[in-house]
Order: C-alpha cells, then structure tokens, then sequence
C-alpha cells in the first residue's frame, strides 16, 4: 500500500471512528451521570446497554417481519424500537438501583468495593438472564437484528467517502440526545437538582431535594441513554448476544474517564476521542508495521492512551481537580 | 434455651454417624452427617468435646469416601470439617494441625486414588486460594483495587509454559526442540515468581499513582493488554502461539510417588493399577498444598510485620499514613509484587498441571472470580481468602453440576413438583450453564446483607459496622 | 408553645456520643445563640435539629410536631433553613443556581423571581455576581449566598452556624447586622458562633456547651458578664 | 538567643482565587512551645499543612533545623523530625491502640522484607522493641491499658491523646497539634497542658500547636503568632497578644458593645 492510498481512505475511517465515537459518547454519558451523582462504577450499565440492544431487536421481530409488517416503514418501526428501549433500559437501570444500590446506600458502607462489587453482581446476573431469556424464547445465543433497504442505503459524500442511512440516523439520534440531555442538566429544575446532589449530596438535602429521587431519576435518564446507544449500536453491528454490552461498555466508561468522569461535555469528547484512537489505530497499525501488529492492538492503544493521559492528567480532559480537605 | 443445644448436638451427631456406619450409601444418612457437622461447627460446644467430635465425623466421612469415591457429599462434609477445623476459635492448635493434616494428606488421597475428581478439586481450590491470598494482600489489606489480576497468573503460566514445551524452540534457536525438561518447574516456580513481581512492579508504577476508582479501571485495562498481547504475541515472534495456546506443557518426573505408592501397597489395597493419570493428580495435589501452605505462611507473616501495617495504614487513611512517614508508592508496590508473585508461582504450577497455556484462562472474568472469592471470604481474612475459593469453586464445578444433573433426572422421569410436570421444564434451563447468574446473585446479596464477608477480618468487621451505624444516624463530620 | 424544642439528644459519631443530652427551646422571634470550644458539639447539634445528623435518643419538636425522624430534606419543607458550617456552596453552578436551588421547592415560577430579587436586595453584592461560579466567589460572598440561599424558601427559623467563619472583621460585623435585621423582620434565629462575644451581643439569650453537655444558659447579657465564659471564650483576663 | 526549629520565610498558598494562606513569616526556637491563634476558618490549618508538605507552598520557603525542606512529600518531612496530628482525628480507626502507635514507628522499625518472611532474629528483635517503645509511649499517654483495644472505641479526648502518641513514635525533633483540646473537658484539658509541657521539658521537643482555648493557649504558650484572613497580624508573647488592640479587633472580640453597628459596606 502506498502512502497515497493510506491518505485516500482516512476521511472514511474518520468516519467509521464518528460513528463508533458517538456510539461510545451516549454510553459514557451514562456511566459518567451515575459516577458523578454516587460515585461509583456502575458495571451493570453495559447491560443496561445490552438489554435496549435486545429490546429494540425484538420491536424489528414483532413489528417489522418484512412478510407481514405491522409497522411497514423502517423510520417509524426505528422510533418505535428506540422509545421501546429507552423506557425499558430506563426502568432497568431504575430497578437496578431501587434493589441493588440503595440498599447499599441506607447501609453507608464507606468502602468504595462494596458498591463496586456489587455492579459486578448485578452485571453478571442481567448477562445470565437475558440468556436464559434469549434461550427460551429464541434457542440461541446470537440474535440477529433484522436489515431493511432503506436504512442500509448508500449515500455518497466528498472525499470518497460513502455512509449509510443508518449512520446518517446514528450521528442524527446522538447529537439530538446530547443536545437534549445538556438542555437538561444545564437548563431545567431536575438537571441542576441532579447536579447539586452530585455536588454535595447533604447539603442538596438541606435545599428541600430529595436524593432518593434525583439519584433514580439520574438512573433514568442514564439508562434511557443507553437503550438508545444499544439499538444504534444493535442496528450497526447487527449481532448481539448477552455479552455484547461488556465490550462497550468498557470503552464507554475508558471515555468518560478520559473525559473527566462526571463531566458531561467529557464524557461526549472522550468518546468521540476513543472512537477515533480505535479506528485509527485499528486500520493503520497493520500497515505501519507490515502486519506485524494487527487490528488486534488497537485495544491496548486504547488503554494505554488512558494511562498516559491519566499519568499527565489524572482529571481526565475536563475534569475539575478535587483535593480532599485535610 | 441455650443449655439444650450442647446435648442435642452430641445425640443428633451420635444417631447420624451411628446411621452413617449402619446404612452408609444413604442419601438421608450424608445430609444427616452434613448437619452434624455444621451444629458442632457453630453450636455451643465446649471445646475438647468439639475436638472429639470433630474427629469422629471426620474419621465416618473418610470411611464413607472410601466405601463410596463417588460420595460427593461426603466430600463435602469432609471440607466442612476442614475450614471448621482451620476457622473455629479455641480449638488447641495441636488438633488443627493433627485433623488438618489427617483429612487433607490421608483422608483425601485414600478416596481420590480411586476418584480422581477429588483431586481435581483440591487441586482448583489450592489454586484460586493462593489466587485469592495474592489479591488479598493488594485488595484486602492495602486497599487497592486491582481488576486485572489475572495477568500476573498469566505471567506465571507462559513463563513456564513457553519454555516447558516446544514453543521455544519457535523463537529461540538451538534450543532444546521439546522444551526444557519436566523438572526444570521446580527452578521455573522461583522465575515466576520473579517475572510475576516485575510484572507486578511495572503495572504499579504508573497505576498506582492514581487514586481508587482509576486504579481500578486502569489495571482492567493493563490486564486486558497482557491477555492481548499473550494472544496475538504469534507474530512477528512466535512467541505465545496467540489464541491456539501452547500445548504439551511438560510435567515433572512423578517416579519416587509410583514408587511409593507401589511401596505401601496401595495397587492391592485397591485391586488395580494406580495409572500415571491418577499420579500426576495426586503429584499436583500435593505440589499445591505445599505452596498454599508456604503462601498462607507468607500472608500471615506479612499481615503482622510493619509491612502489613503500613498496608492496612494506607488502606485506612493515606495522608494519616503519608503524615507517620510511610512512602506510599513504595508501600502500595510492594503490595502489587508481593500478591503478584503468588499468583505467578501458581500460574506455572496451573501450565505443567494442565500441560496447556492459552489466553482464554486469563480473561477480565477471571480477574473478577478471584476478586469475588476475596470478597465472600472477608477482605483482608487469610481464611475468608482460602474459604471463599473453596466456596465458589466447589459451587461452579460441585453443586450447580450436581443440581444440573438433578434437574436432568427429573426430567426424564417426569417428576411432578408442586404440580409442575418437570418433564416440561425447557432443556434451556441448565443450572450448570448459568453460574454468572448465581454468582451476581451471591455476590449482591452477600454485599447488602453481609459486606464484611463470610469470615471477616476483625478491622473489616469494625469498619462495616461504624459506617452502618454512621449511615443510620446521618453522614459523618 | 416554643417554636423549636429539643429535649434530651443524644447524638453519636460511630463509637464517639458526641451530644450527651441537649436540651434547649427558642421562642418565636428570639436569637438565640449556642456557644462553645471547638469540638463541643455546636454543629451536632445543628445537624441534628436538621435531620442530617440522627439523634440515638430524644426528640426534637418543631412547630409542635416531632421532627427528628423526619430526612432533612422534609424538615426544610417545613419552613425551617439551615446555613451549614463552611457554607457548602455547589461550587460549580452559579450563584443564581445556588438560589434556585434553594427555592427547589417553590413552584411558582413568579414567587422564585420575586424572592430571588430579595435576596438581591439583601445582598447587592451577589446580584453583581449572579453568574459566577460559586467557587470563584470569596469567602463574604460566599456566606451571603448561603444565608440568601437558605433564606428563598422563607424559613420561619434560621439554624445559622459559624456565619462568621474566615471572614474579615468589617464582613463579620456585616453578616450580624443581616443576622440583626433579618430577626427584626421576623425570623427566628439559632446562632451557632465561636466569637462568642459577638454572638452574645446581637442574641437574646444564650446556651454554653462543653463536650456535649450545656453548662450554662440564660438572658445573652448575663452570659457575658460572667467570668468563667469571660476566661474561656472571650479572652478575658 | 536558642537554635531555631522552624523558619518560615513568607509563605503563601492560593486554592483558585481564594488566598489561604499569605506571605506568613515567623521563627519558632528549638525547645520552645509555639501557638498559632486566629477565627476559624483564617487558615492555619492551611498553614500547618504547608510546613508539614501536604500542600506545596506558591512561594517562600521553610527551614526545619537549617535544612531546606520546602515542598518536601509528608511522608519525607514525617520520617525527619517533624510528627503532627489533625484537627479532624485521623486515626487508623480499624487497628487497635498498639497499633495506631506502631503505624507511627514504622521507619524506625528495622526489619526488611526478607526478615519478615524468613522470621530472623533481626525481626523477633525489632518487633520487640518497636512494641515496647509503643507501650512506652502509650504509657505516657495515660493509654497504656487500652493498647488492645480499637482505637475507634476510645472517646474523643482519648483520640486526641492517641494521636499524640502515634506522632510521638515518629521520633520527632518537633511537633505540631492541630487543636488538641478540642471536644476536651476541663479536666482533660488540664491535663493535656501539663503533658504538653512535659513533652518539652522531659523530651525536648518543640511543639507548635493551633488552639482556640484561650485559657490554655495563655497559660501554656512561649511566644504566640496570630493569623487572620491567611496573614499574620501578629506575634509575641502571650501578654503582647493578649493586648494587641488588632488582636482584640480580630479575634478576641471587640471590647464595649455598640461598636458593632458600624457602617461597613459588604466587602
């Protein structure tokens, strides 16, 4: 390969990087919400993720059969499955919370692991139900979403480069939420509520707040986040399987992290950042180095990105850097 | 109320081993010895009478094992009897030893010579123990939450793996073509410790300036890059074999135990061959108990020097700790290499034990067992450490098999159970399949009911305690 | 019928009974002032009274009705503000935020504007201000966005802790006139200070603490003339 | 005139735009117990943890001895002579008594990993000293017979002991106590005084302590430095502060009422 055809095919893989970047973006926002509320690694959001994923797949199965479609147009069956998801991911991770967190939470365990651990827990139970649930009702392991013509449509762009009708959708839905999410925080009663608890939990009491319910509604609204990056990513990459969140959902939160965790506009940056880094690395490490180091590393130029920016930046990008009160 | 519990024990442990030598392959008979066990364990019991009994139940279940290898639950109880002996308080320290070394070195291999599965186990939960033992050190005593510990087990493995078989000789030229002789292990046990450590060392270095959260997230991410690397490390060098893994891992020369087992005569004592499949069992059953021994050792010592100190100091309170002196990248790296190079000296036990290295033993999953037998067991407890792996390991590859297979049965005899016919029950449904399931599901309900694990270090127990007390009567200052 | 009464508190911090039974009353439109060493419980106190802190045993009675079992986010509801110790300001939202989380529970939007434009007219100063970051703001500022900020949802009484805290003398004399001025309006004050002078001169009366126990109490000016609170609190002698 | 323990050149110390801490100079003499009074919030906790490096001061300097050890890491400063305890208690709340103290006499427990794992003799022989120099120190302390205990089952003034005790094992050539009568009763802090005092006349340390009991900082204070608003607005001996009409002004409180009602625009 000349260097010649290395510059011709960049503007596609920055494209290909845009998207996977967004993709990542709505799920760190996700992680970075519920870190920046309670502090604590909520692991169980990648299957947040992989449960609007699975939701959303069943909507394309029940409405969408191209023999018999209830829903004929693939647009509409679209905002269907993403509304489906957004409540049903929503309500989740409400649950999750509601039986697994608070009761952590009353109990005042200071020791961050506990909570941590906990995730971990709730993580790997949702994995084995959801394939309990795809055995019975499927018989298999992998499910496959359905393609329609119209959301698979070519569009050609300068520069060579081409996108389909479903990316076009992705970039759509992202921006939208995270134009709308940031009206939220910034703009409305419940967002600066929800920002004042993760502020200063107690004293957002003393305002008349009621944590409980900022923190559930913080839930909500994360894993609404998240139902919908699943049906995106679900209609990207068409196979999903009761694992397919954990993947993601690491590099979600290595975004958010890279961002500056419980900061929002970071959370978006580090995603975009890390979607960049992956594609990047992924189509051009195999050249730079003969084959030698294939697509396989991009991976370990993920983390190891992360490490460095931690080590010159333990913040993240954005991050505010809190030193504890001695 | 109290007062009754003594007598009671004494004659419901007397009736069940009194049935157990009466009618020993009975089912009802093994639960009956099972609840002896766990009411002498955690009745109110003068001590010499629970030595006594602990005896006797251990002697009926050996006998029971040995009328019957397959007797799993026998086996279990014989394990209860074990922590029971290894865990309970004023027990005089010459009947743990005396019962101790009675179950594990006669007890077990008389059954496990004939039922190989035994070792096996035993020979898991050795592993995953000292596993847990290495993180403990990281997480239970200094406080720092490492999610890609399975790397350094990595580290040990291929340390012996590559050149305990023909992988080197791939990359290295001249070379000996299969690799460095069986009991070339016994040297490379001591390298990977040492590889494990620096490894150790290196991962610490840069993660372990960052605070909680990001150290934990940082580690994940340096522990996938190990997996990775040993996974795609099949080119330009070969030196891993990437995902295919190296196999045959050589073994030690087992020859002085056939011999000694042909010596005490155990070939007649069981009218059959002791085949080299059985002795190599046996042989790594015995190689694990020895470094668990030698690793338990190690932890305790630690656990009571400045070392140990300095760990739960800075697990406690870092800028308290930082203000009485104590360095704290120093402290917290010695940690780091020291829970690394047990789990390093495993992984080459676990490559020579398996004659196989690949990459799929080290996943991030694996990292998160291993960090869920630290937590059941107790944080900080070097005998929550080993009891959790025992727990777990004994569920994932003992019960959940056994209650599989159950189900199975029922099955295909049709068994109704509160008037649902089980013959319906969809064959998807396979307890075995879905460990993930039961393990989250242990894992959330021991942290919300019991966070401090099942066998809590004294300092765990108070912190839990304060912050539950604090979290009842509003935050701290 | 006091406003505010306390009978009996006993309060812990883990294993450390750091209230060992407080007792006090205010009376509508007193201020009333509690004083003591650091580490004497003065915040617990507070704390406790607003439901941040739980109390083992005793109750607290506010408006007649028992509150101590109450979260604080219920107590405030019921007309009663706190300006906690350091000021705890949400650093990073601005100091209209501050306010309107104050105000959270009013909702009208009209009743927001109009109390926030008191609070303005208080506190010229924080009008200036209004979109700043609260961290940015300094130490005075500071205070004056906690006090306006727990004075939006119009509180009948006002736990005030430390409001004199790292101030500069002309600003500490500026926060007791708003202290004077506020309880000439009509709110009910509890002060908690450690310029126990300054306190005891706006106050009506006073309760003195020492180790989780209240040693004295009485009529502000008594207080002040005894020698005993002379040596320890007012650098007497 | 005596060696000089400590010799803090103009430091200051900004968090964002707020001044902690500002071009604070003062000397405290070897052997010599040093008190530092102010309003809360005036910054000399800040203060005490500029000279004990837990922050890095924006400029000036601090000699400990004649030696330079600005922007030395805590843990440096703690293993060369300087021990100090926290106006918020922070003890090791999960380890008993012993050791609490043992923590604070961990650099001079001389024992090497090696030692530990293969139990030497060298090991035996540290640990039974570091032991009896923590009991010592506990008995000093008046908590000898709670050395088995949790040090988060002690009350508060028993807290602030301990932690007297755990710097103490630093060895420390100087000390500094961050408000250690607080949450004390009269009694306790009687004693504590005459400990204090001890610690000086029997060991020979310097004590640098930040109080807010007068009457204790008064009776027991060399010489004392007042901060305010993160400056020092003076320094000398316990009758020239006691008189000091900015003192009065700042702190102590304004004599005559009436003089409240001045007409100050908010600053």
């Amino acid at each position: 390969m000349t260097l010649g055809d290395l510059v011709a095919i960049l503007p596609q893989t920055v494209l290909e990087g845009l998207l996977l970047g967004f993709v990542y973006a709505m799920v760190a926002l996700g992680y970075t919400m519920v870190y920046g509320v309670l502090g604590l690694i909520n692991f169980a959001h990648s299957e947040v993720f992989m449960i609007g994923a699975v939701i959303g797949l069943e909507v394309f199965r029940f409405w969408g059969n191209p023999a018999a479609p209830v829903i004929a147009n693939p647009f509409l069956l679209l905002l269907v499955a993403l509304l489906f998801a957004a409540v049903g991911s929503g309500f989740m991770a409400v649950l999750v919370e509601r039986f697994a967190y608070r009761p952590l939470r009353k109990r005042g365990s200071k020791n961050i692991l506990v909570p941590m651990i906990t995730a971990i827990g709730v993580s790997f139970l949702l994995q084995d139900l959801t394939r309990i649930y795809a055995a019975l009702r499927h018989n298999e392991f992998n499910m496959q979403y359905r393609t329609y013509e119209a959301l698979n449509q070519v569009f050609e762009l300068p520069f060579q480069t081409t996108i389909q009708m479903k990316g076009v959708l992705i970039i759509a839905v992202s921006v939208l939420m995270l134009i709308g999410l940031t009206y939220l925080v910034n703009r409305t009663k419940l967002g600066k509520a929800i920002r004042a608890v993760s502020q200063d939990m107690q004293t957002a009491a003393l305002m008349g707040i009621n944590p409980d319910v900022i923190i559930s509604r913080t839930f909500l609204i994360g894993g609404a986040l998240g139902g919908v990056a699943g049906v995106l990513f679900g209609l990207l990459y068409t196979n999903i399987t009761p694992y397919s969140g954990v993947l993601p959902g690491l590099k979600a939160f290595t975004s958010a992290v890279l961002g500056g965790i419980g900061n929002i506009p970071g959370a978006m940056v580090g995603g975009l950042i890390l979607g960049q880094l992956e594609t990047l690395s992924g189509t051009y490490l195999p050249f730079l180095t003969n084959g030698n180091f294939g697509t396989e590393y991009k991976d370990v130029f993920a983390f190891l990105t992360l490490v460095l920016l931690l080590l010159f930046r333990p913040q993240g990008i954005f991050g505010q850097n809190v030193s504890e009160k001695v | 109320m109290n007062g009754y519990i003594f007598p009671f024990t004494l004659a419901f442990t007397a009736l069940s081993v009194v049935g157990a030598l009466l009618r020993p392959a009975s089912d009802l008979v093994n639960l009956a010895l099972l609840a002896s066990v766990a009411l002498v364990s955690l009745g109110r019991i003068p001590t010499s009478w629970r030595s006594g009994l602990l005896a006797v139940l251990a002697l009926t279940l050996t006998l029971l094992l040995r009328l019957n290898p397959g007797d799993k639950l026998a086996f279990y109880g014989l394990l209860g009897v074990l922590i029971a002996c290894f865990l309970l308080p004023n027990l005089p320290t010459l009947v743990r030893v005396a019962l101790g070394t009675a179950i594990l070195f006669i007890s077990v291999p008389i059954a496990g010579l004939t039922n190989s599965f035994l070792f096996e186990l035993g020979i898991q939960i050795g592993i995953f123990a000292a596993l847990a033992l290495g993180l403990n050190v990281v997480v239970g005593q200094a406080g720092l939450l490492d999610l890609g510990f399975a790397a350094f087990f990595a580290i040990g493995a291929y340390t012996w793996g590559i050149f305990g078989s023909p992988q080197a000789a791939q990359f290295i030229e001249g070379f000996p073509a299969g690799g460095l002789p069986g009991n070339y292990l016994y040297l490379f046990m001591a390298l990977a410790i040492i590889t494990a450590a620096i490894t150790g060392v290196l991962i610490g270095l840069p993660a372990l300036r960052l605070r909680g959260d990001y150290l934990a997230i940082v580690t994940l991410g340096l522990g996938e890059v190990v997996r990775v690397l040993a996974n795609n490390l099949d080119k330009p060098l070969n030196i891993t074999n990437g995902p295919q893994g190296i196999t045959p891992v050589n073994r030690p020369e087992v020859g002085f135990l056939t011999q000694f087992l042909q010596a005490i005569g155990a070939e007649q004592v069981y009218g059959k061959p002791i085949d080299s499949y059985i002795t190599y069992a046996f042989f790594f059953y015995l190689l694990v108990l020895l470094v668990i021994g030698v690793v338990i050792l190690v932890n305790i010592r630690l656990a009571n020097s400045r070392f140990g100190r300095a760990w739960v100091a800075i697990r406690e309170d870092e800028i308290a700790a930082k203000a009485m002196g104590i360095p704290l990248l120093p402290t917290k790296l010695l940690a780091f290499a020291t829970g690394a190079a047990f789990s390093g000296i495993m992984g080459a036990i676990f490559a020579a034990k398996q004659t196989f290295v690949s990459p799929e033993s080290f996943t991030l999953q694996a990292s998160i067992n291993i960090l869920a037998f630290v937590i059941l067991g107790g944080m900080g407890s070097i005998g929550g450490a080993v009891v959790g792996a025992a727990a777990v390991t004994v569920l994932n590859i003992g019960l959940l098999k056994d209650f599989s297979d159950l189900l199975n049965t029922w099955r295909q005899t049709g068994v109704t159970i509160l008037g649902y016919n089980m013959a319906n029950l969809p064959p998807q449904l396979n307890p075995a399949k879905y460990e993930r399931l039961v393990f989250g599901l242990i894992l959330i309900l021991m942290m919300i009911f019991r966070p401090e694990g099942l066998i809590p270090e004294q300092r765990h127990r108070v912190e839990m305690q304060e912050a539950r007390q604090e979290a009842k009567e509003g935050g701290s200052k | 019928m006091p406003l505010l009464e306390v009978r009996d508190i006993h309060t812990y911090y883990g294993h450390i009974h750091a209230l060992k039974g407080v007792s006090l009353t205010v009376e509508e439109g007193e201020i009333v002032t509690l004083i003591g060493a650091n580490g004497a419980g003065k915040s617990t106190t507070l704390r406790t009274i607003s439901g941040m802190n739980r109390p083992r045993k005793g109750e607290v009675i506010y408006q007649g009705q028992p509150i101590h079992k109450l979260p604080a986010d219920r107590i405030v509801a019921l007309g009663l503000g706190h300006v906690p110790e350091g000021r705890r300001i949400f650093p990073r939202m601005t100091v209209e935020e501050n306010l309107d989380m104050g105000g959270f529970l009013i909702r009208d939007p009209r009743v927001l504007q109009e109390r926030k434009e008191q609070v303005f007219t208080l506190f010229p100063r924080l009008a200036e201000r209004r979109h700043q970051k609260g961290g940015t703001l300094s130490g005075g500022e500071q205070q004056m966005l906690a006090i306006g900020r727990a004075l939006m949802q119009d509180p009948r009484l006002l736990l005030m802790d430390e409001p004199s805290m790292g101030l500069a003398p002309v600003l500490v004399d500026f926060i007791f006139e708003i202290i004077q001025k506020l309880n000439q309006q009509g709110k009910t004050i509890l002060l908690v200070e450690q310029n126990a002078r300054l306190a005891l001169q706006i106050a009506h009366r006073g309760y003195v603490l020492q180790t989780g126990q209240l040693t004295l109490s009485g009529p502000a000016r008594e207080l002040a003339a005894r020698p005993e609170i002379q040596e320890a609190y007012l650098g007497g002698r | 005139m005596s060696e000089l323990a400590l010799d803090v050149q103009g430091v200051t110390k900004r968090f964002g735009g707020l001044v902690a801490v500002s071009e604070v100079s003062l000397q405290v003499r070897a052997k010599e117990i040093f008190s530092v009074i102010g309003p809360n919030g005036a910054g000399k906790t800040t203060f005490f943890n500029l000279l004990t490096g837990i922050y890095k001061p924006d400029s000036g300097r601090v000699v400990f001895f004649g030696q330079d050890i600005t922007g030395r890491s805590p843990d440096w400063v703690a293993r060369n002579g300087i021990g100090r305890t926290f106006q918020n208690i922070r003890l090791f709340k999960a380890m008993t008594v012993l050791e609490n103290v043992l923590v604070g006499h961990h650099t001079h427990t001389q024992q090497s990993y090696f030692d530990v794992l293969l139990h030497t003799p060298r090991f035996h022989a540290s640990e039974r000293k570091a032991k009896a120099r923590a009991m010592e120190l506990l008995a000093y302390m008046n908590l000898d017979r709670r050395a088995e205990e949790l040090a988060s089952a002690l009350s508060y003034g028993e807290q602030r002991r301990l932690e007297i005790a755990r710097a103490l094992a630093l060895e420390p050539r100087l000390l500094f106590l961050d408000e250690p009568a607080a949450g004390m009763n009269e009694q306790e802090t009687e004693d504590l005084k005459t400990r204090v005092r001890r610690l000086r006349d029997e060991l020979g340390l310097t004590i640098v302590l930040i109080e807010h009991d007068m009457a204790m900082v008064m009776s027991i204070s060399d010489r004392i430095a007042v901060l305010e608003y993160g400056s020092k607005i003076a320094e000398g001996l316990p009758h020239e502060v006691r008189s000091n009409p900015r003192v009065i002004e700042a702190y102590l409180g304004k004599g005559a009422a009436g003089q409240a009602g001045g007409t100050h625009a908010p600053a």
